[in-house]
């Protein structure tokens, strides 16, 4: 069961879980907006019809390879404040080790492989963020 | 042929989407990129540096030296940030 | 921030991750009675103080090796029906890779470091449950 | 010295735990394991193979072969199978 959402609603991460658990293993990552260099608010822009097709293709692609039973990507768009959830994804499995490298496979994934881009506003300036280096490495692991 | 421009490709050009009818010797992202850059100062500042721009065609990520042969929708947009 | 929790009481995974939720990336794994073989029930046995003693260190150490924000485990003991909660284990870092690693390695770890006995109860026949050699082999990839 | 048993060791014996003082001869918790074989038909049942045992001196996990000097609880059970 794959469930993909992009929405600008606050992510319930309770709601999401009870969906994932369906069979002995769940694993989830959570994505906070971090407040550390200052930043007061982020923006988070993406590509509508596209985002959507990416996260799925990415859910397939997981509950494939690992045999997982359920699949959750959850991003939101627009605009949040340092501390709010900017992601969640989840995974469940029959066993921990599936569910584990799964829901690692798809952050490191989703980090290059779905077009959203996030605009912080920091001391009253807004800056488009940067692309990390480490990110392409991290996603480039599990070819 | 629809194009779509995201973040700052999309705040430098000043619009977030248009409609383009390229010559038929533009045949790649890269080349359609090149001919957009003339297209106004906007355009230009835009697509200044192709390596720092990333593309799509009908919505599945290519490299710039995708033909653009057929496409209805082509996006360009910096380096995806999510997550 | 360290949690450590053994108790016969359900686990309320949404709080758990409200308490982990103090940095950029966090990460959780949670484990569920499986009924796929027939069981009815599964109980839990544990060394009341040694468990304790054995998950705080557990969390000290990922904590030590990740520089985690925060680690919490909480491992339910006690009579317990397919589709519950047997254990939650959860990590905050400012980065996901250290989050989700440090994760696996709560489980893993937990699998052969701390003192719990399974009992299940299938067709009205109770049995232990026996130790799985994999988990050796997952412990052992973290030393 | 305090014996806790656990799981099916505990079964086995018929009691979670006993006061027990064995002579100074018996120096580690595979000699404590022999030792105990021989108290009663349960603990001979219970101790029958040592491989299947693991145990703990003051609450941290110890080898069979581990020193007992000055232990004041010494833990005997089956491998863990928790999480």
């Amino acid at each position: 069961m794959i469930r993909v959402a992009v929405s600008p609603a606050v992510i319930d991460v309770a709601a999401e879980l009870e969906v994932l658990e369906r069979d002995g293993a769940v694993a989830s990552f959570t994505g906070l907006v971090r407040g550390d260099d200052g930043v007061a608010t982020l923006e988070l822009e993406h590509y509508p019809g596209a985002t959507e097709a990416a996260l799925e293709r990415l859910a397939a692609a997981a509950s494939a390879r690992w045999s997982l039973t359920a699949a959750t990507i959850v991003h939101r768009v627009g605009a949040m404040a340092p501390g709010e959830r900017i992601v969640f994804v989840g995974t469940c499995a029959p066993h921990r080790g599936a569910a584990l490298e799964a829901c690692a496979y798809l952050i490191d994934r989703l980090k290059t492989d779905a077009p959203f881009w996030k605009r912080e506003t920091v001391n009253g300036a807004s800056r488009w963020v940067e692309a990390r280096d480490g990110d392409g490495e991290a996603a480039a692991r599990w070819e | 042929m629809r194009l779509l421009y995201f973040a700052w490709v999309r705040e430098r050009v000043g619009v977030g989407e248009e409609e383009v009818a390229p010559p038929s010797s533009v045949t790649t992202v890269a080349e359609l990129v090149a001919w957009l850059a003339a297209a106004s100062e906007r355009h230009a500042a835009a697509f200044a540096e192709p390596a720092r721009l990333r593309a799509a065609v009908d919505q599945a990520f290519v490299p710039l030296d995708a033909s653009i042969a057929g496409a209805r929708e082509v996006a360009i947009f910096p380096p995806v940030t999510g997550g």
